[in-house]
């Protein structure tokens, strides 16, 4: 089995609409993230793909065969779910090896597999282990394992990593890309962690209240967000916004705010040119806000300064506005001090600010 | 796309319809036969054994209920005795019944705790000892115990009734609680340990209303024990006092006559306390309990 | 192990038996007299009709009715009426509990329904089953000649066959309730989620039932079944106004024979030792039954 | 609790019409105010288990209700007192009926004083005999077979005859009734006498046997009916024949009970050879405790319930039958015109009284192991009706189940 | 309270030892966190500390009092289960004022805590809903709501963030840190997120298989990580290592390994002086790993390029031995192309082969 296509499914608990109207393309072989902010409805959205709740409108194919009256046992979906949902009355083993017992897979063959998945996992010493005799981080290499030993037509993971430690989780990356390449399946893949979802992501779709936001290769929703959130969502530390207007002065075409005034590149002024006067926003990645004394820098007071281990994120006060920078480590220079803001401006982002979407991103290098 | 698959909204949902059908014709197996019984106390005697029956009441009649209700019009009538019982029996029923489901559970909630949570040694011996009492039948033990409550002064009282029907559902309340309990994720518990709750207080609080079902599920038992049970009743009561309604039920049955109608009109009674009781208790039995509330 | 567990493990145990001592003590002091007194009486020769003699025999009353062979007949009629019951029992409970965990419209009144057979008394419970199977009069036959199924009036307890099976449906008619609310509540423990993993696994209805639900609910079944088992060993009220343990033999179950020779025949001695028979056999059934639980595997009493 | 009084009487009794009993005693406490009397019904089928109890625990009634086929046991058990010598006990055995005075006797000591007695009867349905162009009753177990036949040819009824033959702690009274009948007995002095070459017993077990197997007028369904569905079969007019106590025609003529009401009539028992008569009867009496503390209230008060007032008058007896139809132990109760009116609205007194003249208390109440006996021949009498055994072997086994009691309680 | 000192602290669960011989202090109003690979014992010290599981040996004493017999709800600690554990049949108010509630607060008082908390966590509106129809997310919130919502001696945090988006953590991460400035006191932090590890904590206590190996501030564990597994723990992604020998070549001294030779900084060359011939680890950090054709440079291959947003991911292959280099997006050379490796010889660690135990670190700038 290989597309999945998700058309105007919704989803409602009583009034609380959870998804809504959402149409996605997940192609054959693809392997899509979905990411979005908790509560927004991924969880959901799998369950609706694989058959588990019951869609409240809307229609679920499966290589353009309706699947919405299947039952999950009929759709041929593997799923790691967020609780993990481990049979605690079965070993560590008789879980993993649960749905090829039940599809009547010989003895042999179950275990020679188990123990593979295992191996794959880091959980072989732990096979006669009960789920309840398990750290969590180790219940959740189980509650994967119970997913990838399956064949199946797509596989669903919610959040499958989340509570693995970051070496541990980079192994696991490995292996569930050199699993998806080896299948050759679909994956739907849902994660709050940015590097997984950039590093493993054919596509990402960002949601958000259950409304689909954008869906793009990684670099592009990087680099070319649709709108103010997903170039929020996306991004650790976020984008910098800044809110004001463009004006032009000196011939050059300016984007003035509060606290800082930016020239746009031309390609920036050529899109500025065909909007109506008024509010925009302007957007900023931290990396591209450098601390320097260069000419058109801003001047700043160190508001904070977190490292990171390579890199240390400056927050300076503009005066009122607070913008993120990310400079490599070490930072020396005393919380109070006044430094030097440099905004790049040719990595600057114009949205709407109506509506947020993105009016310019920079040309992608 | 092929034809033959349903659109969405008019796709079969065969367990619906299994569960339906299923539901409907549980409901005929257990409803039917008192049906019967509720037909016939709203009858004469005359229809009752009427050839084919009459199904529904073709004289329809309060007689048998109003006679609950004024004892002395009951002129012509079998069992006017049981007749004047009856409201008495149905009080000392609720109040022996009532109070020996929540003595069961008084007493055997820390019991089953133990054995849910506590390992200690001669648990199980304990847990087969408990029963064991519970295997030797009352033919056996009703005559030393009918002895027991005499010395100790308690024929026709509740307590002869309570403490009987205590030693014959403590010991399965014991168990039924046992294994709920076992069900409770261990978490929730170090979870109001943590918030600061003694012990008592993590049992009241967090333990036992995610045990409801269980809880449900061993006072119901408890309480149809003491509501049913005949033989102690009949040993140990003789009077309005303490007597229950099983046994005024079967004063409507004496060997020289029997009248039908208004036996079933007390076995009507007799069911229908417990049954309100169940329709709001039933609420408690919650699917999924726990659901939500670990992840693991 | 350590001190310090060990000392855990003390604690644990001290209070253990802390907590069970107010039902040990109300427990055990209620029967232990009861127990050993008819105990001791099964040793007995001691019937009222004889008040004079009144004499320990050992085990003589046992050796009776070992070779008694209408104690052996009846040992057998109970042990398939066990069987019957039980088994008939289980197999619809579950069923009952199992649509009672779905939610359909009328759910509540259902499961309050469910517990009707058991709210009846015992002699009104009879009683209704005999108008109901009444030869004559019964609404069994009236049902089922109106709805052509038979041609005339049959009397269904009057063969052996009929009697004994009818027997055992009125029996579970009765005793189903217990087991429905038992089950019911062991159901509702089992975390939805499970059923969830167990249906992206593909399992279907059968294997979810058999790999989810049976291992939740072992401890629960494990209690019914010997609760049943214990109660249609002395299954006496039903029996007794059914078929009075007829025709011939056919229903004359140990329970009847032994209320019979203790209470009307006023043999205690006798009737004692039926009663501990009955004990000592629902006592190895039991552990036959924990048993097999347990080399189901996953299974701590 | 129990009112522990000191000279209280207290009366026991299974809780037929406990209402009634409640109110005559009443009038008895009225009567004799002196005499405080607690009166406690208990459910008829554990009558005997609870007053056993209650003996045992030392806590019996000091007046109590026994059934004569109870009396034996009672008495071996030791918790009765003989009446001898009290004063009106003999004149009141004098004016009972034979059948009663025996059946309250044990060891030739008087334990009792009569409640009730009924004896056992044909009732029979002669609306549907009519239909079938029978205009008299049977006399001869052929002849009731013959009309039976008749009935069934006329497709009135399947099974024209129906017996109550239930196993349960009901005495089997109409296969007593039909020894008696033949004049014939099941036991001579407690010993056994069934199986004996050419006793009546064993022919007319093989009547029943051909009236169910093989002429099937009798129905098979009898085996598991009791008295009362009995009563309701006759009632539903279910039945053409059967053998029951002359006091059920209360209830088979009675327009708000029965469908059947004004065509229920009652018959002398039929026997093998139509000339011999007879019938069997039951008596209920009233017995005075062992241990008990109010000896001569007691006495008193036993003397009001089944003996006579200072009219001479059986006043509770007479009370009993006008209210309820309870038959009454004194023929000189016939005379009484209350009764006699009463008595017409559901039988004739012809009938009635024959019954009572003829009957017979069954011989082997006199035997402690009367309910062992009871529950041998009731499965006896099953085995013969469904054709499990032949007449003879069932009689010979029963012959021997009866022996061995009796040596056993030797 | 206030100081939590572990004394030999060890557990074992069944053979099974999971902490081992634990000596670690924290001291009064300290914010220290737990770090470690999965299944290395870190929930199961802090169930230790918080009285839920019984100590094979050794003692916790807090200020300086043994506590070992006391039982969790005598301990006043608040704790975050990392399976969350909320109580299920009551609201999610009623679960974060549960522990309110049982110290007989005020119900008004209660309520506005909660509402308070609730605010903070940004759950609000889901108040009334049991646990069972909150997201995955959502319930973490709820079960660190439910103990920051206390006023605890010592605060224990499971992996408390772990499910939720970045965003969220972010917001998160800033309104923990305000609660410890806030609240002074104790708090024991368990987190799989290095960002967390670094930016919130006053110590990280590095442990692995229930060992003790290292207790440092952030940047030393960081800059001067005390062994190897330190050193691969801790940053993402992780060190590079190389085996191989110390040599002498003009007069300088030189790190040789099978692929590469790097020249000692003077400091490093001073320690190596003390060490005897043999071999030795070398670790690099990827940051500290340029891609550029300059002197010194190792030619390589590019073995795969992940982008992580702002960076990207370049592991080389040195002829055999791989090497990760974090260079700044966007990267557009192509895979299997030469490319040169620069290791920056003033960045290079040095373990000794035998135990992994550090012998040199870079001097922090
Ligand atoms: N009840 C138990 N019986 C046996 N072993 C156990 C039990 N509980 C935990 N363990 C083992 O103890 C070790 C430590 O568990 P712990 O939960 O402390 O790990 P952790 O550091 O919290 O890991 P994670 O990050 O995965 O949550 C694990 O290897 C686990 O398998
Ligand atoms: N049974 C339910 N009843 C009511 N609302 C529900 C139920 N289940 C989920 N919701 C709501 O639906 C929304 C989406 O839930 P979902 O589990 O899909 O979120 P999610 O995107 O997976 O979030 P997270 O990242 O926190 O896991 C949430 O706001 C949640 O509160
Ligand atoms: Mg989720
Ligand atoms: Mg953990």
């Amino acid at each position: 089995m290989a597309e999945v296509r998700l058309a105007s499914i919704r989803k409602a608990f009583g009034g609380n609409v959870v998804v809504d109207g959402l149409d996605l393309t997940v192609s054959d072989r693809e392997f899509l993230t979905l990411v979005g902010p908790s509560g927004c409805g991924k969880s959901t959205t799998l369950r609706l793909v694989s058959g588990l709740d019951q869609m409240t409108s809307g229609q679920v194919y499966f290589d353009d065969q309706p699947v919405g009256h299947l039952p999950p046992n009929k759709r041929d979906v593997a799923m790691v779910f967020q609780s993990y949902a481990l049979y605690p009355h079965r070993t560590v083993a008789q879980n993993i090896g649960f749905a090829l017992r039940m599809m009547r897979v010989p003895k042999p063959d179950i275990d020679q597999r188990v123990h593979r998945t295992a191996e794959a996992l880091n959980i072989s010493e732990l096979l006669d282990r009960k789920p309840r005799e398990l750290s969590g981080g180790q219940r959740q290499r189980v509650a994967l394992g119970r997913a990838i030993i399956r064949d199946a037509g797509a596989y669903l993971l919610d959040e499958p990593l989340s509570n693995l430690d970051a070496q541990l989780r980079g192994d696991m990356r490995v292996e569930l890309k050199r699993l998806h390449a080896e299948l050759n399946r679909t994956f739907i893949y849902v994660t709050h962690d940015q590097v997984e979802a950039m590093t493993m992501s054919d596509r990402i779709a960002v949601l958000n209240h259950g409304v689909l936001q954008q869906c793009a290769p990684p670099e592009q929703i990087y680099q070319r967000p649709a709108n103010t959130f997903v170039a929020a969502f996306m991004g650790s530390p976020p984008m910098n916004f800044f809110t004001g207007q463009l004006v032009d002065s000196d011939g050059e075409r300016f984007f003035r705010g509060k606290a800082c005034a930016v020239p746009l590149t031309p390609e920036a002024a050529h899109v500025a040119q065909s909007l109506p006067d008024g509010e925009v926003v302007l957007g900023i990645r931290p990396e591209d806000v450098t601390l320097s004394n260069g000419s058109g820098a801003l001047r700043g007071k160190v508001f904070v300064a977190e490292p990171l281990g390579a890199d240390v994120l400056v927050t300076v006060d503009l005066g009122g506005e607070l913008v993120k920078s990310r400079v490599p480590a070490p930072f020396r220079t005393s919380i109070d001090s006044t430094v030097g803001v440099l905004l790049d401006p040719a990595r600057i982002h114009l949205f709407s600010a109506a509506d947020g979407t993105a009016l310019h991103s920079p040309t992608t290098t | 796309m092929t034809g033959h698959s349903p659109p969405l909204r008019y796709r079969i949902r065969w367990k619906k319809i299994f569960v339906t059908v299923a539901a409907i014709a549980f409901a005929a197996y257990l409803f039917l036969p008192f049906y019967w019984i509720l037909a016939m106390s709203f009858m004469r005697e005359v229809d009752a054994i009427a050839v084919p029956p009459n199904w529904i009441p073709p004289n329809p009649t309060l007689d048998n209920y109003a006679s609950f209700t004024q004892p002395d019009q009951v002129e012509v009538l079998v069992g006017g005795r049981a007749i004047k019982e009856t409201p008495y029996a149905l009080g000392n029923s609720m109040v022996v019944a009532t109070s020996t489901a929540l003595l069961n559970l008084v007493l055997a909630v820390p019991a089953a705790y133990a054995f849910s949570r506590l390992r200690f040694t001669g648990s199980r011996f304990l847990l087969v000892g408990y029963l064991v009492t519970r295997m030797v039948p009352s033919v056996a033990i009703i005559i030393p115990f009918y002895l027991m409550m005499r010395a100790l002064g308690l024929l026709d009282t509740y307590w002869a009734l309570i403490l009987s029907y205590l030693t014959f559902s403590l010991p399965v309340t014991i168990w039924v609680l046992k294994d709920f309990f076992r069900t409770v994720p261990r978490e929730l518990e170090d979870a109001a340990r943590i918030d600061r709750c003694g012990w008592l207080r993590t049992i009241w609080s967090v333990f036992l209303p995610v045990a409801a079902p269980g809880l449900v599920a061993a006072a119901v038992f408890s309480f149809m024990t003491a509501w049913n049970e005949f033989m102690f009743a009949l040993f140990m009561t003789s009077t309005e006092a303490a007597k229950t309604m099983p046994v005024v039920a079967a004063n409507f049955a004496t060997d020289i006559n029997t009248q039908f109608t208004l036996m079933a009109a007390a076995g009507v009674v007799a069911v229908v306390p417990p049954l309100v009781l169940a329709l709001f208790f039933q609420r408690l039995i919650v699917r999924g309990m726990a659901a939500g509330s670990v992840k693991g | 192990m350590t001190s310090a567990e060990l000392s855990v493990r003390r604690a644990d145990a001290k209070r253990a038996y802390l907590l069970n001592a107010p039902a040990m003590v109300i427990l055990f002091a209620l029967v232990a007299y009861p127990i050993g007194y008819s105990l001791w009486v099964s040793l007995h020769q001691f019937n009222l009709k004889r008040p004079k003699d009144i004499e320990f025999i050992g085990l003589g009353n046992y050796l009776t009715l070992w070779q008694d062979p209408a104690f052996l007949q009846s040992l057998r009629t109970t042990g398939l009426f066990v069987l019957v019951v039980v088994s008939m029992t289980v197999v619809l409970a579950l069923s009952l509990a199992m649509v009672l965990n779905e939610s359909f419209l009328g759910r509540g009144p259902l499961r309050s329904l469910a517990l009707l057979p058991w709210a009846m008394p015992g002699v009104v419970n009879g009683l209704m089953w005999r108008t109901i199977f009444d030869a004559k009069t019964g609404a069994l036959n009236g049902l089922l000649t109106e709805l052509g199924l038979i041609d005339s009036y049959q009397a269904w307890l009057a063969s052996p066959v009929g009697a004994f099976l009818l027997a055992a449906f009125a029996q579970v008619w009765n005793m189903l309730p217990f087991a429905v609310i038992l089950l019911l509540a062991g159901l509702s423990a089992i975390p939805s989620d499970l059923y969830d993993a167990a249906r992206v696994d593909r399992a279907g209805v059968v294997q979810r039932f058999r790999e989810v639900t049976l291992p939740w609910l072992l401890h629960p079944l494990l209690i019914v079944l010997i609760l049943e088992t214990m109660n249609s060993f002395r299954a006496f009220d039903t029996i007794y106004v059914l078929t009075g343990g007829g025709p011939g033999e056919a229903t004359n179950i140990i329970a009847v024979l032994s209320v019979r020779t203790a209470l009307t025949y006023t043999d205690f001695g006798l009737g004692s030792a039926y009663a501990w028979v009955i004990t000592l056999i629902t006592f190895v059934i039991s552990v036959g039954y924990v048993a097999a639980l347990y080399r189901k595997g996953n299974f701590e009493v | 609790g129990r009112a522990a009084l000191a000279g209280v009487v207290r009366f026991e009794g299974w809780d037929y019409e406990a209402g009634l009993v409640q109110q005559n005693v009443d009038r008895f406490m009225r009567l004799n105010p002196d005499v405080p009397v607690e009166y406690t019904p208990i459910t008829s089928a554990q009558f005997i288990q609870k007053i056993t109890a209650e003996f045992m625990g030392g806590g019996g009634p000091d007046v109590l209700y026994m059934y004569d086929d109870s009396l034996a046991a009672s008495v071996e058990a030791e918790y009765l007192q003989p009446l001898d010598g009290i004063a009106g006990v003999d004149e009141i055995y004098q004016a009972a009926y034979p059948s009663v005075a025996a059946a309250m006797t044990y060891q030739g000591k008087r334990y009792g004083l009569p409640y009730y007695t009924d004896s056992q009867g044909l009732v029979y349905n002669a609306d549907l005999l009519r239909r079938a162009g029978i205009s008299t009753p049977p006399r001869t177990l052929d002849e009731l077979e013959a009309q039976a036949l008749r009935i069934k040819a006329a497709g009135l009824l399947e099974y024209p005859i129906g017996l109550a033959a239930q196993l349960s702690d009901t005495a089997m009274m109409w296969i007593w009734a039909l020894v008696h009948a033949n004049e014939s007995d099941l036991f001579d002095r407690s010993r056994p006498v069934m199986a004996r070459s050419g006793s009546a017993f064993v022919a007319i077990l093989e009547w029943l046997q051909r009236a169910t197997q093989r002429s099937r007028v009798l129905d098979p369904a009898s085996i598991q009916t009791l008295p009362v569905p009995l009563d309701n079969a006759m009632m539903a007019g279910r039945y053409a024949f059967t053998l029951a106590p002359r006091y059920s025609l209360r209830n088979y003529n009675n327009p708000e009970k029965s469908t059947t009401a004004g065509a229920m009539l009652l018959a002398a028992v039929p026997t093998l050879d139509g000339r011999t008569e007879g019938t069997a009867s039951t008596a209920r009496m009233y017995c005075l405790s062992r241990e008990t503390e109010v000896r001569d209230k007691g006495i008193r008060l036993l003397h009001y319930l089944g003996g006579f007032d200072e009219h001479g008058v059986p006043y509770t007896a007479k009370f009993w039958f006008v209210q309820r139809g309870l038959g009454f132990a004194y023929d000189s109760l016939r005379a009484d015109s209350e009764v006699d009116a009463t008595l017409r609205k559901f039988a004739d007194p012809t009938a009635y009284a024959y019954l009572a003249e003829v009957s017979r208390a069954r011989s082997i109440l006199s035997v402690p192991w009367y309910a062992e006996f009871e529950a041998a021949l009731q499965r006896a009498m099953q085995r013969v009706l469904t054709g499990g055994a032949a007449p003879s072997a069932a009689a010979a086994e029963l012959d021997r189940a009866a022996a061995s009691l009796a040596s056993r309680y030797a």
